[in-house]
């Protein structure tokens, strides 16, 4: 065992800083700017210099770095304050998913502006009536001419309001079984028939939208793989999103625990040293090392040339609820004075509510719990699968309880 | 052995809740979160008209003379609708501060006020972040001059008057009562992640005030005080958890996945049977703790604290995993969920918190090991 | 609320405490007997002094009480330290179905001397292959004349080896449905092809037994209800089982962690001052103090002439985990002291270690945690089922994985 | 970045579970658990021929000269066999407080057979209920004269030597060396509720003992010998535990229920779920242990008591969770469920509970936030 690079990846480390302290953006460079547009802007600069999406062919304006290579751009990068979030859905998890199902002139025509920074693109597959059961959803597409047309409304979608194209699952038969009657596309968000509507959330924030389609037209040319191929074209992407390796993001911790329990008093004692709040961050922190060293652990297979297992599918589940108990417990460390409000998220009740606020949401954004629980036990342990009573049943005859 | 409510008290519960059916319904409760005050004044009204504010005050003072355990079933109730109004600062810890250390003039000044629901009453002890001690206390009266901060007191930004803690020994406190609407006292609302109940940071500079009583209270018969506001809090506390535990069985018995309802799925319907148990538990603890409240018995300290701590787990538990139930759809604005979620924890850090009870609750079970020997 | 009894329940009180003190079991009584022979005794004491299975029929030995009079009695009975635990099977759950299923000679045949202690039954329902599904049993019952022929494995059964007489479910059609090809009888369990076996638990104890029947015969007279009927006839027996309100047995508990927390020190100090201790012991009163006070709702329901509804299942729920978790933390306590074994259950370790061990089987036994938590989804909050996989289907087809 | 076992370590873990599937099938240890003695001393001599005592000890002193990695790789499938051998007394325990602490002569005297396997040592240090603490000690030594009672003393049963903890000072600890075998050395072999290890209570009278190296310890390097004990511990824990699950994970596949394999139930496939992700996070903190214990690092009482607290969860709850899932059978005498439900229990108690460490853990974390600030 090393935490140390090895030569080559140290050389590379070194080579990826430098580029950074020399092209860092300045306040002079940003000021004024939306995050949107710095996000833009880092983004065609790192473009031009090479360092865009690193990991993709040079012809799509990748260098065919390796996955450590990635993880370590990614470390270096991460020194300075400069947005992604933008950019990770379609990046990350369409771009592979554009690769290994479209045509030669799609990705000549995407990969590139999705290098650069030029497009911003969401991901449009859940519905209001398939949430973890995703196949189950119901937009329609139904050709006429070269051309297909669609209709239905997608749901949880980040980003739909800024993006400038979207993947879509449709549904083009609905007389056979449910994964089998899928086809996905590639749809222009600024298409006339497009429309998007914020989603309020529990936080007050509104990350994600609803968009509705009507009579929304696509050239058959952006079709992702064959009609009725959508079910393993979505799990190309899917298998993405799962890959994506991230800073576990911030919010509520063991460190704002600790601070906390250091400035209230229980008993007239400082809390840290009441032992039941010992105990408490004892089996926060087993949670917090835990995950790092999973990754840590992910990383060294990257290292080695393969690829993390699906037992990194841990970390969501792991954490969400983590931040839940934790949030919640550095409230009633600080007593009444826990409930208080505050927009300022670096104050420490500020930064425990909106976890607290938070945590239910990422218990269920990209599969909820019981949906990770049951990935682990079937794909890591091996064990058998529910019993499907719509396996085989065409999906218009599938129970919905309307 | 008859360890349920009488008849006329299953009643009023009936009663109670179809009331709070037309008159709490999520609307209303929407409409305060969404708003910018910290109650529903025409409720609270309202509430006032049904006699609620009046139940456990004797009928000498205006009040109703009825007793804990309807207390109790009205506390239930408001916790299922989340009843947006200063009920629990005002019935559970002013009004019976009133009663338990007023002396006679300030009860027959107030008490009828209060009975009526006319004036709102609150109770600032808080003074920061972390716990209040008699050797915390900062806020000071003498000569019947209030100096100091209370942030936050609950119900704060309605409240027209309030019973103050003051520093007084490490182990007594003093209590005073106040008149809010003065120049020298300063209000600041504040929010909390419950929107639908308000808050304030209060500053006394010099104010007018008067003892509660005649003197210092014992900080054992001050946490008697809290004893008995925490088996009425247990019991709001309670009756949200299973609100959103009914919510949380409808959407998965209507919600389908996969060609069938989720409730079918034992990942949801073990879920929602935890759910089940626990407030189960709490309930039992419950009953106890209004018997104990209602019976003046010496077990209070331990059935308040039991009631107390269960109660905390229950309706953070259901709160939480009603949500989850919900899937994405329980975590949006639109959704009722976040009542109970926000709620929920509210009222788990009034009072003191889970750590805070389960040390009393200890406490309680050595005392009663002693006394026992 | 009332702890108190009602008039009616008072002067009952006093009349079976009376009768208890004028009759209980002297030194002089008991001096040599096995406790099963003390057992015997004591029943036919209060056979005779009317006061044996007060809740049935006086033909039968009874004094048709009132459900609240049994709990009373109960009550009073348990004062005396009189075992009782070798009736429970019969007269609690298989005399109420033979009073509900079968002929009017064998209930006179059979209850008087149920209710007297002369005979002592089993219950032979639980196979190797048939545990939580418990209508998977396979023991055959073949019609032969006018007689039957047992052939099969019982398992799990509690007092075979000192039993006279069971009551078997036995599958009498495995062309049908699971539920629909059974049939109950009563059976002697002396008679020639009966064998029993004790099995060594965990805990080293043998407390149940392996049956097997090897053609062993029983009248058809000794039916209980219709060929096909046994499901139904089963299910009376184990609704009585989850109405038998019982003590909850001795065994680690909230006393017991005070008591260590008081006499071993954690930092020099009494370990009970330790808030971390306070804590875990504060959330095992809860759950103590929850399930006391629903078994006084659950009496409350029986005075007011009401049955007890299926909420009274958490019992074992919450008791049986509990059980464990305290265990377990009282052996913490004591540290490395904890893990010796001492058969003195009247000591710190013996009784935390007796019901660590014992804590396992209770969280099996009568159905699991996961099966009682599936009754409380389903017969209380209303829960629809889990799809079934052998529903309607012929029982010799269900899969089996052999 | 290599976070990973090298290959030559990865290849012994294939060797060592080879190696102790032959040797130490459930049968030996069943042999153990229904006899009469507190080891298997067949399976002791063949761990010392193939030089597992000797892994971490200098082959100066006869040992092999590897590091932690490999010892630590060695705990795992110890536990994963729940070995009936007193290797953790003798090796993670013994062996190891020599090496801190023995001089230059008792090194040369008791390393080589120790490492051969020929020598058995303990570690003795309870003295009956409760933690046991530098101000707790009653055991002295005077003169080389050893004198007090130690209780429980894991493998004292068989061990040849034992490493005896003696009072010194409040913030120090006296250590020494005795050789069991003598007249003023009493022995009371000891049941734990885990039968396969033997345990004895020990009385020394007077009884001739030699310091382990030249003075007293302080408290501080003493819990640095716990630490690195604990990390090994953690791994034999880890072992136990995920084999705990594999044995419950082929159960559920193979027992059909409702005419399908109960594992196809989510109420069975999450509890089997829940397993694993606690062992995961276990030994994600055992790899993070391992790596501070043989490098040295500064994190170790960190690294130690982290991936102690986290291996006592996992496998206290895979050992229960395992024979929930074998339903009545894993309550048998007859199936192995027991060996990991006993051992399991009993490595928990060992070193201090999982209470201590999670205090330790914090300390830690106190420590190392102020070398930060």
């Amino acid at each position: 065992m090393d935490f140390n690079d090895t030569p080559e990846e140290a050389a590379f480390r070194t080579e990826a800083a430098r580029w950074l302290a020399d092209n860092q953006l300045t306040a002079q460079d940003t000021e004024g700017l939306s995050r949107l547009a710095i996000a833009k802007l880092w983004q065609k600069r790192k473009y031009d210099g090479g360092w865009a999406c690193i990991g993709w062919d040079e012809q799509y304006g990748g260098r065919g770095a390796t996955p450590i290579q990635r993880v370590i751009w990614g470390q270096e990068e991460e020194k300075y304050n400069v947005p992604s979030r933008f950019f990770v859905i379609g990046q990350g998890m369409i771009a592979p998913t554009i690769m290994a199902w479209s045509s030669p002139e799609c990705c000549d025509r995407f990969l590139p502006k999705l290098a650069s920074g030029e497009e911003i693109w969401c991901q449009l597959f859940s519905e209001p009536a398939s949430g973890s059961d995703l196949a189950a959803l119901r937009t329609k597409a139904e050709p006429e001419g070269d051309e297909w047309v669609i209709n239905g409304q997608k749901i949880w979608t980040s980003g739909a309001h800024y993006s400038d194209y979207g993947m879509i699952v449709t549904r083009t038969d609905p007389t056979v079984a449910k994964h089998k009657g899928l086809t996905a596309f590639l749809v222009d968000m600024k298409a006339p028939g497009v429309e998007t509507r914020p989603i309020k959330q529990l936080t007050g924030d509104s990350d994600f939208n609803e968009v509705y389609f009507t009579d929304v037209r696509v050239p058959d040319g952006f079709r992702l793989g064959d009609v009725g191929q959508g079910w393993q074209v979505a799990l190309t992407t899917l298998m993405n999103e799962r890959l994506a390796i991230g800073g576990g993001g911030s919010g509520a911790d063991v460190p704002l625990a600790m601070k906390i329990a250091r400035e209230v008093t229980i008993n007239d004692q400082p809390a840290i040293k009441d032992s039941a709040v010992r105990a408490k961050i004892a089996n926060f922190h087993v949670l917090e090392a835990g995950l790092k060293y999973n990754g840590y652990r992910a990383l060294s297979a990257l290292s080695r040339g393969d690829l993390p297992g699906p037992e990194n599918s841990i970390g969501k589940l792991v954490g969400a609820p983590k931040l839940q108990d934790i949030a919640s417990f550095c409230m009633d460390l600080l007593e009444e004075h826990g409930a208080l409000w505050s927009d300022d998220f670096e104050s420490l009740t500020g930064m425990a509510q909106r976890s607290y606020m938070g945590a239910p949401g990422l218990r269920i954004a990209g599969g909820t719990d019981e949906i990770m629980t049951n990935i682990i036990a079937e794909r890591v342990l091996g064990l058998p699968q529910d019993p499907r009573a719509d396996k085989g049943i065409p999906f218009n005859e599938v129970p919905t309880g309307n | 052995m008859n360890f349920e409510f009488s008849e006329e008290q299953l009643m009023l519960r009936e009663q109670a809740r179809g009331f709070l059916a037309q008159q709490c319904p999520p609307a209303k409760v929407r409409a305060v979160l969404d708003g910018d005050q910290g109650h529903d004044a025409d409720l609270w009204a309202r509430v006032g008209e049904m006699g609620w504010t009046a139940t456990a005050i004797p009928e000498a003072y205006g009040g109703l003379g009825l007793g804990y355990y309807e207390l109790a079933i009205i506390a239930e109730e408001l916790g299922r609708a989340v009843a947006p109004i200063p009920f629990s600062s005002s019935v559970y810890l002013a009004t019976e501060a009133l009663m338990a250390f007023g002396n006679e003039t300030q009860k027959a000044r107030w008490l009828p006020v209060l009975a009526s629901g006319e004036c709102i009453a609150t109770f600032a002890h808080a003074e920061g972040p972390g716990q209040t001690t008699a050797s915390s206390l900062a806020t000071t009266l003498s000569d019947n001059t209030l100096s100091g901060s209370k942030k936050p007191v609950v119900d704060g930004e309605c409240a027209h008057i309030a019973v103050v803690t003051c520093q007084s020994s490490s182990e007594t406190i003093q209590l005073c009562l106040v008149e809010l609407d003065q120049d020298s006292v300063s209000r600041q609302p504040l929010q909390t992640l419950d929107f639908s109940r308000g808050h304030a940071a209060i500053d006394f500079t010099n104010a007018a005030a008067q003892k509660l009583g005649d003197g210092a209270v014992s900080w054992r018969d001050f946490e008697a005080l809290l004893d008995r506001a925490a088996v009425l809090m247990a019991w709001e506390q309670l009756g949200l958890a299973d609100k959103a535990l009914e919510q949380a069985c409808d959407y998965a018995k209507q919600r389908y996945a996969f060609g069938r309802p989720i409730g079918s799925f034992q990942a949801i319907k073990h879920k929602l049977a935890g759910m089940y148990v626990k407030n189960a538990i709490a309930r039992s603890n419950a009953y106890y703790g209004a018997w104990a409240l209602a019976s003046g018995s010496e077990s209070l300290p331990l059935a308040a604290a039991t009631a107390r701590v269960a109660s905390i787990q229950a309706s953070l538990h259901a709160a939480q995993e009603n949500i989850q139930t919900h899937g994405g759809m329980g975590f949006t604005w639109e959704f009722d969920c976040q009542f109970y979620y926000r709620r929920a924890k509210l009222l788990s850090l009034a009072l003191g918190s889970e750590r805070h009870w389960q040390d009393r609750l200890v406490t309680a079970l050595e005392q009663q090991t002693a006394t026992a020997a």
